[in-house]
Parts: structure tokens; C-alpha cells; sequence
């Protein structure tokens, strides 16, 4: 165990950690979402994050960015990031939408049991993730550089890049957003009401599907956040990411507590930090099982995540 | 008439629970419908509401006809139900719960008004504002429920066996409550295994045996009907 | 939780029951009719008093609080063997949240229960349950994609010992407990007076039969004391007065009662001796005579003298 | 198995009937009905019936993979099917037996403690059951979902320890894993490379007695018990199960039929690395399951085939057939949800609540 | 098994060759540039002997050890493949070997590596070009002579390949190693590594493994400011490369190959690829070439059977393309013929630097 690695570097680890958590926690609240509202884990969810990375760099091409191109003046990269926002956002929004509608929404109308989503979702997120790797031959996309990483804040031998800074105040700030959305407005609560008695939630004049539909998109509309971020801090793609990144992101929402929003912002950043500190104890091999032995751990103190789920339970 | 059931049939799977009924309830009026277990009541009261649709038949709202409409859409049209077995959602508040009960209102200082008469009726509710519905006892819970149903100020209430599970001394008291609420303005469907006191409300009610409507009247005649008598109200 | 372990235990030393229980017992000496079937008890600890008021369930001294609820406030009172005991009180009182702790779904606070003078807090629900409590649910809760038959055997399990070698392996002794099992199933079906929905599934039997099934369910454990937590609700007088019966005759059988329940009608006419409790507290113990007129009742619980009427 | 019908409740009524003319058969004519099916199946290989076999491959080598499978799919099947665990994780157990084989067995393991086979059995079985309980014990306590993602945490850790520990060898892997003994009269290995029918007759030998022993356990008390657990825990527990207990029994019962089936395919493919076990493979796994039909046997056969044959089948489709795969689970699940061959009791729920769904959404157009 | 007859005397006209390796997959491009060698040979000799047609059988491994056996045995048991192009990779060729080896089909690797392949006893087993215990030792050779660098960081991706070339790399380097690390198969986040590197002030890193991780890699750790020199393998040496790392990070990266540039070939083969496939040979490519070339001339001699072409091989004394080809008993070529070559990325281009000569 490499405690001097570890004790020297706390800082930049921590730095690292917080920012990879950032984008474990944005990727998280689509499950989260999701999950709160229908009990499923929506496993393509991991998918609809990676067509946002395909998607803020098809984005980028469409106006002229390239991959080799020479890093843009400050504000064309600020058109440049809001560009790829976008298209991040749109096509992850629609990656989401599709599979709600063509994977999910067909079984709902048959009142399916929830073990039956759960294969559908992983069917979804094989195709899809399958179809990129045929378009794309599961080659690498490299991202263009639309700026240079450069040390913002230097506090002794602590570096926080703007990199690493950009993205955890994305993250936190789309994540107050969103919850402030879900607890205090008319539609969040309408969420909140289905997820928990769909029945009743409909007795109260509630359209469930809207609801639904709204809450695919939120879900896919953070995942394509994410995915820019992602882009901007790993500069590469391929088909095949989602896969793993999701499950990560996934482990981090249930750490935190699966159904609950600010859970999945704790988790993200737990687990970015677990993973960085362990991989620096441990090896960068271990990393993984740390990550991993740590839910496993917490769940056993906590079986609800560290927050709690945000749905009461029913009582005996 | 308010609200129009017309040769209405509703089926679980194979299984058909309302073989064609027809009721009417005029503006203003309180009606119940009583029936032994599984004589379909719950069942009628849900395909009002559009929980359950209508196999065949028609519902009509103020002439209009509702029966293909969304359950959401009835509520905006007028429709309230406080359903059986107290459907509250058992993560929310109390508070949230109530706030539920109008979410198609927009007249806040009417919210405010309705949601300070609930909280006069019930003290309980107004005591545990923030506690989560799951975790209240069995007739708190139905408290809420009813409370919520108010807060919707329908058109036409359906109260789903209101009394289930409250102590003697909140029996009497929801009854008042049915009366005033009707005397307000608010026109009532009671389903009540309670029958004595529902028909002792009741202007018109209607008996409910296996699916089909066998018996309709005013409440003080059906009180008065020995089979009524024999079979609900516990009078050997 | 050792604590709480350790007092249960010393406090069961002092042979007899708590102060409150003494409260009691005048009046189950009123209430003397179930004299006829307490024949066999061994009468353990109650050497002094009479046999009868041997006493099969303690709740002694319970505090149940959810963070500022206090749902049960140093609640104690017995259960004595062959009785059929009400427990009444206001909506919210703590009625379900007794049952609760008495069965292993809530540790209390502090406090301890007592089943035949072994301490139940912090055993396992399922073994509280082979110790001799079953329950109903105030919510219906039966296994519904089961048939009325495999709800009564899952019941009827709780007595046997087969497991997975057993089973595997065919050995005789898991014949026997199928066979025997089974007949007692239907036995208890036909008591309950659904036998014939014997191979129906549980969630399409109409309501009625669901509550009489899961009292048939409860049965099969062999209890020696029955909880029904509002049984009657949602029926209308004639079925509640078949249910009078019922639970008459489930008494008869040599099984002690627990009733939670609304209906004074049914309280009044069924129970041997009545609990009243109040947000959380007990406010009365005593004969359904005595209860219903009690001001304090009156006041809390029943408003008006006589509401039966 | 019969033809596959559309039309859903015929083939629902048709199921049912199929099933009461089936027990009105006379027993013995059941056995040897039974008897004549397997015999079938055990000369599978030699039949030379048109396009079923596949033509990429060696149809002897993906009956035994699609025989391994559905191995996979009853041990599976008991954790999922019969108690509703849901195990996302079940490539962790697979893992355990076949690296016990590796590891004890093969001349090339850093051990090289060279075990004999059948030994190696039991070892297997017994490691990977011990596993099963060590993951059970304190994690079968929590509810629904979170034990799926804690199911699969551990076997991402198995694969994670197989990739990094010194002794699996990780990516490099552990060659020369031992087959059973035996030699034909010439001296080639009975279980060689060139002729594998023999690896299948003895993974359907396996199949078929761990169907039975199954079975056995189904219709007894612990199956009672493990679906009381899986419709109303709470419940159960109130009623006198001993939910932990039977929880942990099916965790330990599927986690040995799992490590029994990572053996035999260890055994057969001579060479195992932690690529083998990944994530994606168990959720296939739990895929083939729901597939085929959750709680019934020969429905989790046929969804433990259709997971292993289909892409072997259309091997041809090279690149494109997970994609196709993929696609193939959405549609088969959208159409049939109950899966392919459901239990009689999911049958009858699912029809059920299907109809009821189909009035509701009438009700909500 | 039986094998049908043992000589040429049944003029059989349906033999097979086989390439085994990756043509899909993170790595695709090596096989296929392996596939691409293989095929042209084939192409030739068909159009030379249209009344006796070779066919040319495929399996793509995808690269992936776990399908590796399913795909030896498949071979093996269609005795018509006499011979194997591939396996392409080592950590395949450790899982597949064994059962080609069982099946006495005799196989050339045009590309795999690790030095243990040749150790295990393997009859089947033959190389077409020299192997990591030349490559690393090489490398090390450049780091210290050429690059000077003092601390090297050693990655390594935990394969068979990039594990066991690493380790040699390791033991040449000696004490200039400051640290290592280990990265994974299709791993795209490559934080945490890229800090290690970042602390330890290395000014060179090493990296042992393929092209799909190497290039995401070294995207990040230039953009993490990090400006040691990077030396990988022949593994890395892909144009999919410079695709993933970004011309700008992968400019200045060096790369080794125990392989010719396709222009270094002897006679007309640069040309004759170029005109069939439309560009430059890649990584292997003439090799592959050679290493079917020595099957096909079996076929010519009549080896139809397993048993004659192994024989064959085994005594094959004959130039190919790339070198003089000899195989010694444990199917590694002789070492006068080991030659490693490195090259350089410049211009997002992987261009040939210059012959490593002098091993340490
Ligand atoms: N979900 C369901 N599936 C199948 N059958 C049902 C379902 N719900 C109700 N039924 C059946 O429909 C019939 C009418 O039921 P309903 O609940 O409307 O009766 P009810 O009059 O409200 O009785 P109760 O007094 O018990 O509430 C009964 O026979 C019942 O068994
Ligand atoms: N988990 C909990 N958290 C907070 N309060 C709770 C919880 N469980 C119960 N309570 C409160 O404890 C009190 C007692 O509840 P309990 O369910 O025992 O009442 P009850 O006597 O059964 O009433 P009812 O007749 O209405 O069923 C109630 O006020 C209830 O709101
Ligand atoms: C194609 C080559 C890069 C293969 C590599 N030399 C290996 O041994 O795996
Ligand atoms: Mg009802
Ligand atoms: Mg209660």
C-alpha cells in the first residue's frame, strides 16, 4: 500500500476524484430519475450518455470543428462549448426518448412485470451500443481541443485545472437545478406523485405519460451534460464506453441512495473520490474493487445509500 | 343530471364485476350505493373516475360524454375520488399530499382557504403536517385522503367507504362533514359499507348485488325496506 | 440493546405481572366464562391466582417513539391464556404499532413484550412467530400470486423442520410434514369456511374471503395467541356478525385472541376483557361493561354513550 | 416444445390444456415419454436435421456452450426465478468454479497442485457455494435493487481480483486446464478437441440431474417458502419463514449449480482469462432467464438456448449479430413478456394483467 | 484422429489456409493489415494456379482471448486448413495454441511476440519474425542511447503481449525505471495513471500494449502537461494511434517493431500491395505475406496433410520477403534475421526512424 503516493498527492487526487465524480453524479441522476419514478434500472442509460459524446462532436463538426484543428479564440470557444452542449443534449434527449418509446412504452401498455423492462434495457443498451460500433467500425473519436488544460489555482503543490473546475461546477450547479425543480415546482411534484402511486398520482389529474416522457428527457438531457464534459476532459470516444462509465454511475447513484437526487450528487462524488484514493493506495488496478467493496460496505450500514431513498417506505 | 351512468360494463380480465348498470346523480345531490363485498361498488366508483374503463356503456358528465377520457382529464373536468384503501402517497408529507389534491387548481388563495378548512376539520393532519403519509396509523391516513379529495373542490366527490377503519367518534363527525360539504355546494357519491348511516344521508341510493343494480330509492325508503334491512343493516 | 435485554430479563424475575396487570385481573375474574377451556394450563408463575388468569402475553412498560412521535408511551398490559382481548382506542392511538412490536417488526424503544414469559424484543419475526404469534394484517397482506391452499401451507411451514436436504433427498420426514400439512390446510380452509376456493389464486378472491383467508393462514402456525388487526373492515353487519362467530370459535379451539377493531358492536360482543389505549397510552382495562361507560372511553374514543344503536 | 403461436391466448389455452392432458397421461407413458425425449437430445449431435445446426461452428461444441447455458439458467433461475433475488452478479459464481478448475487443475496454474478432475468437481462446487454465502450473508439483507447492484459489484470484483491476482493471471489466463479422464480403445482423450460430443453428453448429464433435483426442491417446502419471500417478505417473515435462511440457500444453491457450469466450460475450452467473465455476460445470463420465462424450467432451457445458440447460429452475421441480438431481446420481450415458455403461474398472471393493461389503456386513450 | 493419407499422391485441390485474428474489434487494424498480407499471397498464388485454387479461411478473433479456443477448435476440426496465419496476437495465441498443437495444425505467427510462445513445447509453433526478447531489450537501447532519458515509467496494459514486453523493457532498463503502472483493455480514462506519471517526473514513459488504449492515454497525459518522451511497441504502431491521441499529443511518440517498413521489402511486394489494396502495406503486412508464402509453397509440394506440412515448415530454407526464413526447433526464426526498426509519429504520420542495432 503506497500511503506516501496517497499523502503526497491528496490534493490533486482529490481534485481528479471530485471532477470524475462530477460526471458519475450527472450520468447518475438519469438512473436515479428513472429508477425513482418506475423502479427500472434503465440500462441504456449508459447509452443514451454515450451517443451525447457522438453527439457534441457530430455537432461540432457540423460547424467546422475538427479534431486536429488549432485550439479557437475565447470566444469562439465559448460558441464552440454552447454548440456542443446542444447537440450533446439533443441527441442524448432523443437516444432517451427512443428508447422509452420503442423499448419501454410498449411494455407498460401491457403492464409487464419490472424483471421484463430490466431485459429490455439491457437489449436496448446492446443495440445501441452495438449500431454505433458498426457505424463507427468501434473506432476512436478524438475530440478537438477548444482549449488548453491549464492550472487555474495553484495552492502548494495542488493544481486545479479548468478542466476539472469547469466541470464540478456544472455539475453541482445542473444538479441544485434540477432538485430544486423535482421539490419545489407544480411538475416536479407531479413526478414525485407517480413514481410513488401512479393510480392515485392519475386520480389527482396528473398525466402519467407526460410525466414520464418529461422525466426520459431530464434524465437524457443531464446524461448529454455529462457527455460533454466527458469529452472535454477524456478527449475520446467509442461505441463501447457507456457500458462500464454506466455502471459507475449507476454504483453512485445507489450509493447515495437510488430515487434520490442529491444521493446521486453525494454518490458521484463519494465514488470518484473512493475510486482515486484507492487507486492511489492500492494501484491503479485495484481501483475498481475499492470502488466496489466500498458500496458493498456502506450498503451493509446503510441498505437504503448514504441519503436514504427519497420514497418513504410503506409501512408493515 | 350532474353525472350519468349508462348501461355500464366493467370487466377484470375474464371476470365481469358490473354486468351493464345505469344511476344518475343530480346537481347537489347526495347519493350511495351499497352492496355487499365484491358487489362491484369500488369497481363503479373507478370507472368514474377512468381508473378502469368502461367495457361497454356510457358515463356522461353534464351531458357531456367522458367515457373514453383520460383519468387525469376528469379531475380538470370535475371529478374527485377519495379512493379505498387510502391511496395517499406514502413519501410525502401530509402537507405534499394535500398539495397533491389540487394540483389542477391555480387559484391559490382558494388552496390556502381550503387547505385551513381541512386542517380545522381534521387537527390530526395540522399536527402532523410533515410526517410522511406511509408512516401515519390506518385512519389518519384515511383522513388524508378524504382531506385530499376536498381539496380538489370537485364537481362530484366520490367517497370510496369514507368510514373504513376510523374510531367511532370520527364516524359521526365524517358524516357531518359529507353533509356540510354537500350543503356547500358539493354534489357526493357515497359508497358505504356503513349503510345505516350513508342511507340516513343519502337523498337516493341505490344497492349494488353482484354486479347489477337491484334496488334504487330515496335513502329513508331503502332504510325502510325489510330485504335492505335483513341484508345491510344488520337487523335480524 | 444489551440493555434493554438485561432489563426484560430481571424484570421478568418477580414472578406474577407488572403493577398494571394487577389492575387487571378484577376484572378478568368478572369475565369468568373462558373458565372451560384453560383446563390444561400448566399455570407456571400465576401459581397464587386463579388458573385461568394465567397470563400467555406481557407487554411490559413499552416505549415506542418514531423521532417525535411517541406512538406507545410505558405501555404494559397481559394477555391472560384463553381470553379474547380488545384493544381499542382513538385513530393513531398506537393500536397496529403494538401489534408491531409484539411481532418483531419494531424493536421498542424500551419496554419489553413477553410470550409465555420469554422475552420476545430483538428475536427474529419468524421466530416470534414459531413461539406462538401469529397476526393479520390491517392491510391485507397475503401472498397473492399464490392459491388460497399454498398461502395456509406457507403457514403450516412454520412448524416443520424440513430444508434443503430434506427436500432433495425425499427423506420421510418431509413426506410426512407434506402430508400432514396439507391436511390441516384444507382442515383450516374448511373451518374458515372457504374450502372451496382452495386452488383459486389469493388476489382473485373477493375481499371478504381474503380476510377469512388470511386468518386461515395465521392459524396454521399454531398460535397460541391470534392477532387481528381490524378484521371487520370494510364488512358489513351481517358479515360482521358471522365474524363474531368466528372468532368465537377460533377461541374455542384453545387459542387466545388479540382483536383490534373499530366496531364497537363487534368489540362489545366478543371480548372478554378490553385494552383502551390513547396516544400511546393505556386509559382503560377492564370488561366491555365497564369500558363503555367509562367517561374517559367516552370522552376519547366512542362520543356518544352508545353508538351501537 | 411446440410451435410457437401468435395469437396469445390461444396458445395460453393451449398451454394449459397441453398441461392436464399431459397429467392425465398414465405415469409410465410419462417416464418413457420423458425418457424418449432425452434420448433424443443425447443424440442430438448425430442427427443430421436440417438448419439447425449451425454452420460456422462445430454443432457438437455450441450444444455443449448452449448445454452449459442452460445450466446456467436453472442455477439461476432458482435465485431469480424461485426466491426473485435478482442477481446480476451470477457470473462471479461461474467464475469461481472455473478458475478452481484452472487453478488446481492445470499444469500451467502457479499452484500446479495438478489435482485430478474429479476432484476438481467438488473443489469447484464447493468454493463457489462458499462463495455464494460469504456474498450472501451480509448483503441478503437488503431489498430488491440494491442487492442487484450489489450482485453485481461482486462479480465485477471476481473478475477485477481474476484480472489482478498473480495466481488467475488476469488477461494472460491459465492454459491447459484439465478435461475428465479417459481414454477410447486407439488412446485418444475421450474428451479431446477433435470429437467434443462426448464434453455435451456429459453437460447434458449434468442438466438433466440438477433439473430434477430442482424440481424436487420446487415442490416442497423451501419452494413454497422462497416464493413467499418473493411475493411479501414482510409477510412471510410475520408467517414463520426463516426468509435469510432460504434466502441464503438459494444463493448458495444457484452459486454452486453456477460454479458447476464455470467448471465444465473451463474443462472444455482448455484455457480461461478474466476476459471471460465481464459484466455483459451475466446480464445475459439473467437475460436468458426472463427470456425463456422466469420459474419455469424448460422456459429458462429454451431462453438459455436461444442466448447461446442465436449468435452462434448466426455466427455469419459476424459484426452485426449483437446488435441483432440486441434488437431480438427488445422485440421477443415486447411481444411476449411473460417469456417465451412462462411458468403456469406467471402464465396466468401475466394474461391477466395484460388484459387488465389493455382495459386500462382503452381507458386512457 | 485419422487423418486421410499422408502424402501428395491424392492430389486433393481443396486445401485451406487460415488467418486467425483480429479483423473487428479496439485493435482491428492489425489483423487486417495481417489479413491483408495473407490475402495478397493467396490472390497471387490462385491467379498462378487457376486449376488448383487455395481457399482462404478467416476467423476474427476480434483479438479477444475468450473466443480464441471456440475458433482453434473450429479450425482443427476442418481438416481441409493445413495451415494458420495468426495467431495475431499473443495473449490469443496462449489460449488457441494449445489446441492447434493438440490438432497438429501447424501455424506461422506474422506477428505475435511474447518469448514464451516458442517454450511451450508447441510442434505447431512458428514465427516469422523476432521476438520481445530482442524487441524490449531494443527499446531500452533507444530510451537510454537515444531518447537519454534517466526516468523511465514503465505501463503496461496487462496482457500477455504488453505484460511480458514490459517486463523486459523493465529488466534492460534497470535502475532508469522510476515507477510503473498498469492500465486495462478497453480502459478510456486513463486520470489516474496520468497522475502517477505527472509525480513522478519521469522523462520518458514506456508503454507496453496496444494501439486503442495507447492513444487516449497520451491525449491526456500531454494535456496534462506532461512532456516526457512516449516509447511504445509494435502494438501501438497504427495509424488508429494518432487517430486517438490527436496529431498534436501523439507528435514526437516513438514506437518500436521487430518488423520492415512495407518500402524496406524485397522485391515487388510494396507495389503489388499497394496496387491491391489501394495504400502502403501496414504494420506486418510483408510478413504475413512471407509466412503464407511458406504454406503455399507446401501446398505447391504437395503437403496436403497436416503431418507433411509440418514437416515441410520445419524444413523450409528459402528467402521470403522480409528475410531469410529458417525456422529453428522451437519455430522462432534465426537471430541474424531479427531485425527492430523504429519509427516515429510526425505530422499525425507514423514514419521509420532507423534500424535499432546495438542490443544491450
Ligand atoms: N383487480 C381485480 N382483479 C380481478 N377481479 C377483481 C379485481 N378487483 C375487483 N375484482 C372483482 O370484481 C368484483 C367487484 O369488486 P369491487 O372491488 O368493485 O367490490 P366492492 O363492492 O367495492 O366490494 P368491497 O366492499 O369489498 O370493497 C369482485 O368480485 C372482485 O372480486
Ligand atoms: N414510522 C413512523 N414514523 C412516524 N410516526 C409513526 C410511524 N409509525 C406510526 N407512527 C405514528 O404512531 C401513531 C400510532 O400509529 P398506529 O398505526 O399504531 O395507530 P393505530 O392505533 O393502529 O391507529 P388506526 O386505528 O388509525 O389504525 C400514529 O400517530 C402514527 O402516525
Ligand atoms: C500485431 C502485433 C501488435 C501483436 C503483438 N506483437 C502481440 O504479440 O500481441
Ligand atoms: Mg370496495
Ligand atoms: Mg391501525
Amino acid at each position: 500500500m503506497n500511503f506516501h503516493f496517497l499523502f503526497s498527492n491528496i490534493g490533486d487526487l482529490t481534485v481528479t476524484g471530485l471532477s470524475q465524480g462530477a460526471i458519475y453524479a450527472l450520468i447518475a441522476l438519469g438512473y436515479t430519475l428513472v429508477y425513482g419514478l418506475l423502479k427500472l434500472i434503465n440500462f441504456a442509460h449508459s447509452e443514451v450518455f454515450m451517443m451525447g459524446t457522438f453527439g457534441a462532436l457530430i455537432a461540432w463538426n457540423l460547424v467546422g470543428l475538427h479534431e486536429n484543428d488549432p485550439v479557437p479564440s475565447l470566444p469562439m470557444m465559448v460558441v464552440y462549448l454552447l454548440v456542443g452542449l446542444v447537440g450533446a443534449m439533443v441527441w442524448s434527449g432523443v437516444t432517451a426518448l427512443t428508447v422509452e418509446f420503442v423499448a419501454y412504452r410498449p411494455l407498460r401498455r401491457r403492464n409487464a412485470p419490472r424483471l421484463v423492462f430490466l431485459i429490455t434495457a439491457i437489449g436496448a443498451s446492446v443495440a445501441i451500443s452495438e449500431a454505433v460500433g458498426v457505424i463507427t467500425g468501434r473506432n476512436q473519436y478524438g475530440m478537438p481541443d477548444l482549449f488548453k488544460t491549464a492550472n487555474l489555482i495553484t495552492i502548494g503543490n495542488v493544481h486545479v485545472t479548468n478542466v476539472d473546475l469547469g466541470v464540478l461546477l456544472a455539475a453541482i450547479v445542473m444538479m441544485v437545478v434540477l432538485d430544486q425543480f423535482i421539490n419545489r415546482t407544480r411538475l416536479g411534484r407531479g413526478i414525485r406523485a407517480v413514481a410513488q402511486d401512479p393510480d392515485t398520482a392519475a386520480l389527482m389529474g396528473i398525466n402519467k405519460n407526460r410525466v414520464i416522457v418529461l422525466t426520459f428527457a431530464l434524465g437524457g438531457v443531464m446524461a448529454g451534460a455529462a457527455a460533454l464534459l466527458y469529452n472535454l476532459k477524456i478527449g475520446v470516444t467509442r461505441a463501447d464506453i457507456g457500458f462500464l462509465l454506466g455502471i459507475k454511475a449507476f454504483t453512485a447513484a445507489v450509493l447515495g441512495g437510488i430515487g434520490n437526487l442529491r444521493g446521486a450528487l453525494l454518490g458521484g462524488l463519494a465514488l470518484g473520490l473512493v475510486e482515486n484514493y484507492g487507486s492511489a493506495l492500492f494501484g491503479t488496478s485495484w481501483r475498481d474493487v475499492v470502488a466496489f467493496v466500498v458500496l458493498v460496505v456502506i450498503l451493509m450500514f446503510r441498505p437504503t445509500g448514504l441519503l436514504g431513498e427519497s420514497l418513504g417506505k410503506a409501512r408493515a | 343530471m350532474l353525472l350519468e351512468l349508462e348501461d355500464l360494463v366493467v370487466a377484470y380480465g375474464r371476470i365481469e364485476a358490473l354486468h351493464g348498470i345505469s344511476l344518475g346523480i343530480e346537481e347537489g345531490e347526495i347519493v350511495a350505493l351499497i352492496g355487499a363485498n365484491g358487489a362491484g361498488k369500488t369497481t363503479t366508483m373507478r370507472a368514474i373516475s377512468g381508473l378502469r374503463a368502461a367495457q361497454q356503456g356510457r358515463i356522461r358528465l353534464q351531458g357531456r360524454d367522458i367515457t373514453r377520457m383520460r383519468a387525469d382529464q376528469r379531475v380538470v373536468s370535475g371529478i374527485s375520488q377519495a379512493p379505498e384503501g387510502r391511496g395517499i402517497f406514502p413519501g410525502m408529507t401530509v402537507e405534499e399530499n394535500l398539495d397533491l389534491g389540487c394540483y389542477t387548481r391555480r387559484d391559490t388563495a382558494g388552496i390556502a382557504e381550503d387547505r385551513d378548512r381541512v386542517f380545522d376539520l381534521f387537527p390530526r393532519l395540522a399536527e402532523r403536517r410533515k410526517q410522511l403519509g406511509g408512516t401515519m396509523s390506518g385512519g389518519e391516513q384515511q383522513m388524508l385522503t378524504i382531506g385530499r379529495a376536498l381539496m380538489a373542490r370537485p364537481k362530484v366527490l366520490l367517497l370510496d367507504e369514507p368510514s373504513m377503519g376510523l374510531a367511532p367518534m370520527l364516524i359521526q363527525q365524517i358524516f357531518a362533514i359529507i353533509a356540510e360539504i354537500n350543503t356547500q355546494g358539493t354534489t357526493i357519491l357515497l359508497v358505504e359499507q356503513n349503510a345505516q348511516q350513508a342511507l340516513s344521508l343519502a337523498h337516493r341510493a341505490y344497492v349494488l348485488e353482484t354486479g347489477s343494480i337491484v334496488r334504487t330509492g330515496t335513502g329513508a325508503e331503502l332504510l325502510a325496506d325489510p330485504t335492505v334491512q335483513e341484508a345491510y343493516l344488520g337487523v335480524a | 440493546m444489551s440493555e434493554v435485554d438485561t432489563t426484560g430479563e430481571s424484570a421478568m424475575g418477580p414472578a406474577g405481572g407488572p403493577p398494571e396487570g394487577a389492575a387487571g385481573e378484577p376484572a378478568m375474574g368478572a369475565a369468568g366464562e373462558p373458565a372451560k377451556d384453560a383446563a390444561g394450563a400448566p399455570a407456571a408463575d400465576g401459581a397464587g391466582t386463579a388458573r385461568q388468569t394465567r397470563p400467555l402475553l406481557e407487554v411490559d412498560d413499552v416505549v415506542m417513539r418514531f423521532g417525535g412521535v411517541t406512538a406507545l408511551d410505558h405501555v404494559s398490559f397481559t394477555v391472560n391464556e384463553g381470553e379474547i382481548l380488545g384493544l381499542i382506542g382513538p385513530n393513531g392511538a398506537g393500536k397496529t404499532t403494538c401489534f408491531n412490536v409484539m411481532t418483531g417488526v419494531f424493536r421498542p424503544t424500551t419496554g419489553q413484550v413477553r410470550l409465555n414469559g420469554r422475552p420476545l424484543v430483538s428475536r427474529s419475526r419468524h421466530q416470534i412467530t414459531r413461539l406462538g404469534i401469529a397476526r393479520t394484517f390491517q392491510n391485507i397482506r397475503l401472498f397473492p400470486e399464490m392459491t388460497a391452499l399454498e398461502n395456509v401451507l406457507v403457514g403450516t411451514d412454520a412448524r416443520h423442520r424440513t430444508s434443503v436436504p430434506g427436500a432433495l433427498l425425499r427423506l420421510p420426514r418431509h413426506r410426512k410434514e407434506e402430508r400432514a400439512g396439507r391436511a390441516k390446510a384444507h382442515e383450516l380452509l374448511d373451518f374458515m369456511g372457504i374450502g372451496s376456493t382452495a386452488n383459486q389464486l389469493a388476489r382473485n378472491l373477493p375481499y371478504g374471503d381474503q380476510r377469512r383467508l388470511e386468518i386461515a393462514r395465521a392459524l396454521a402456525t399454531e398460535p397460541a395467541l391470534l392477532c387481528l388487526d381490524e378484521p371487520a373492515a370494510g364488512f358489513n353487519p351481517a358479515e360482521k356478525e358471522e365474524l363474531l362467530e368466528l372468532i368465537r370459535r377460533i377461541r374455542d379451539r384453545g387459542q387466545t385472541v388479540l382483536l383490534i377493531e373499530h366496531d364497537m358492536r363487534l368489540v362489545m360482543g366478543v371480548t372478554d376483557r378490553i385494552v383502551v389505549l390513547e396516544f400511546g397510552r393505556k386509559i382503560a382495562d377492564a370488561v366491555p361493561a365497564e369500558v363503555r361507560s367509562d367517561p374517559k372511553v367516552v370522552a376519547a374514543y366512542l362520543g356518544v354513550p352508545d353508538d351501537a344503536a | 416444445m411446440s410451435a410457437l403461436r401468435t395469437a396469445d391466448d390461444r396458445r395460453l389455452a393451449g398451454l394449459s390444456a397441453m398441461r392436464s392432458r399431459w397429467r392425465a397421461i398414465p405415469r409410465p407413458v410419462r417416464i418413457l415419454f420423458g425418457v424418449a425425449v432425452a434420448v433424443f437430445f443425447y443424440l442430438l449431435p448425430n442427427l443430421a436435421i436440417p438448419l439447425i445446426p449451425t454452420p460456422d461452428t462445430n454443432f457438437a461444441s455450441v450444444l455443449f456452450t448452449v448445454a452449459v447455458y442452460v445450466l446456467v439458467g436453472v442455477g439461476l433461475n432458482v435465485v431469480i426465478g424461485l426466491a426473485g433475488l435478482l442477481d446480476l452478479g451470477y457470473i462471479g459464481f461461474f467464475a469461481v468454479g472455473a478458475y478452481s478448475v484452472a487453478i488446481f487443475g492445470s499444469p500451467a496454474s502457479p499452484l500446479a497442485t495438478k489435482y485430478p478432475w474429479l476432484m476438481l468437481i467438488p473443489i469447484a462446487i464447493a468454493l463457489s457455494m462458499v462463495s455464494g454465502v460469504i456474498l450472501g450473508g451480509p448483503t441478503l439483507r437488503l431489498r430488491g435493487d440494491y442487492l442487484a447492484i450489489v450482485t453485481l459489484g461482486f462479480g465485477e470484483i471476481v473478475r477485477l481480483i481474476a484480472v489482478n491476482w498473480s495466481i488467475t493471471k488476469g488477461q494472460i489466463g491459465i492454459p491447459s486446464v484439465p478435461a475428465p479422464p479417459g481414454h477410447w480403445g486407439n488412446g485418444d482423450p475421450i474428451f479431446g478437441i477433435i470429437d467434443t460430443r462426448p464434453f455435451y453428453w456429459l453437460a447434458l448429464t449434468v442438466v438433466l440431474i440438477c433439473m430434477f433435483g430442482v424440481k424436487l426442491l420446487e415442490s416442497s417446502r423451501v419452494g413454497r417458502s422462497w416464493l413467499a419471500i418473493r411475493e411479501d417478505e414482510d409477510a412471510a417473515e410475520l408467517m414463520g419463514v426463516p426468509a435469510f435462511k432460504f434466502k441464503l440457500w438459494a444463493f448458495a444453491i444457484g452459486a454452486g449449480l453456477g460454479g458447476l457450469s464455470g467448471a465444465l466450460f473451463a474443462s472444455r475450452q482448455g484455457f480461461i482469462n478474466s476476459n471471460s467473465f465481464d459484466v455483459l455476460t451475466s446480464m445475459l445470463f439473467v437475460a436468458a432467464v426472463v427470456l425463456g420465462g422466469a420459474g419455469n424450467l424448460a422456459g429458462v432451457t429454451l431462453g438459455a438456448v436461444l442466448i447461446s445458440y442465436l449468435p452462434e447460429r448466426f455466427r455469419g452475421f459476424a459484426d452485426k449479430r449483437f446488435l441483432v441480438f440486441g434488437l431480438a431481446l427488445i422485440v421477443i420481450m415486447i411481444f411476449r413478456p411473460q417469456g417465451l415458455i412462462p411458468s403456469r403461474r406467471r402464465a396466468v398472471e401475466l394474461a391477466d394483467r395484460k388484459r387488465e393493461a389493455a382495459e386500462e389503456a382503452t381507458a386512457n386513450v | 484422429a485419422e487423418q486421410n493419407g499422408g502424402s501428395s499422391a491424392s492430389g486433393k485441390c481443396d486445401s485451406k489456409i487460415a488467418f486467425f485474428g483480429a479483423r473487428t474489434g479496439p485493435n482491428a487494424n492489425l489483423g487486417i493489415n495481417i489479413y491483408n498480407g495473407v490475402k495478397l499471397a493467396v490472390d497471387q498464388y490462385n491467379a498462378k494456379h487457376k486449376d488448383c485454387k487455395v481457399t482462404l479461411e478467416s476467423k476474427d478473433s476480434q483479438g479477444d482471448e475468450k473466443q480464441a479456443p471456440g475458433l482453434a477448435q473450429q479450425l482443427v476440426q476442418d481438416q481441409k486448413v493445413v495451415g494458420v496465419v495468426g495467431p495475431a496476437f499473443s495473449g490469443e495465441s496462449e489460449a488457441a495454441d494449445g489446441i492447434f498443437d493438440q490438432g497438429g495444425l501447424p501455424l506461422i505467427s506474422a506477428s505475435a511476440t511474447n518469448p514464451s510462445l516458442s517454450q511451450k513445447g508447441w510442434k505447431v509453433f512458428h514465427r516469422m519474425l523476432g521476438n520481445d526478447n530482442a524487441q524490449g531489450p531494443a527499446a531500452a537501447t533507444y530510451l537510454k542511447d537515444t531518447v537519454k532519458a534517466k526516468k523511465v515509467f514503465v505501463i503496461d496494459d496487462t496482457t500477455a503481449y504488453g505484460k511480458g514486453l514490459s517486463d523486459v523493457v523493465k529488466q534492460s532498463l534497470g535502475s532508469a525505471v522510476v515507477s510503473t503502472d498498469t492500465v486495462q483493455p478497453k480502459q478510456t480514462d486513463f486520470q489516474a495513471t496520468v497522475a502517477k506519471v505527472k509525480s513522478s517526473k519521469a522523462d520518458a514513459v514506456f508503454y507496453g500494449g496496444y494501439y486503442a488504449e495507447a492513444g487516449p492515454f497520451v491525449k491526456q497525459l500531454r494535456a496534462a502537461n506532461v512532456k516526457a518522451t512516449f516509447v511504445s511497441d509494435d502494438g501501438v504502431k497504427d495509424e488508429g494511434f494518432v487517430k486517438g491521441a490527436g496529431n498534436a499529443a501523439a507528435e514526437g511518440a516513438v514506437v518500436t517493431c521487430p518488423c520492415i517498413p512495407g518500402d524496406e521489402a524485397k522485391g515487388t511486394f510494396f507495389a503489388d500491395y499497394k496496387k491491391a489494396f489501394g495504400k502502403e502495406p501496414g504494420t506486418y503486412g510483408p510478413e504475413a505475406f512471407d509466412s503464407t508464402n511458406v504454406f503455399l509453397d507446401g501446398i505447391a509440394a504437395g503437403k496436403t496433410s497436416r503431418k507433411d506440412m509440418l514437416s515441410f515448415i520445419d524444413s523450409y530454407d528459402k528467402d521470403g520477403v522480409t528475410k531469410h526464413i529458417k525456422f529453428d526447433k522451437n519455430g522462432e526464426i534465426a537471430k541474424s534475421e531479427i531485425v527492430i526498426w523504429s519509427y516515429k509519429v510526425s505530422g499525425g504520420e507514423i514514419v521509420k526512424d532507423q534500424e535499432i542495432k546495438a542490443t544491450s
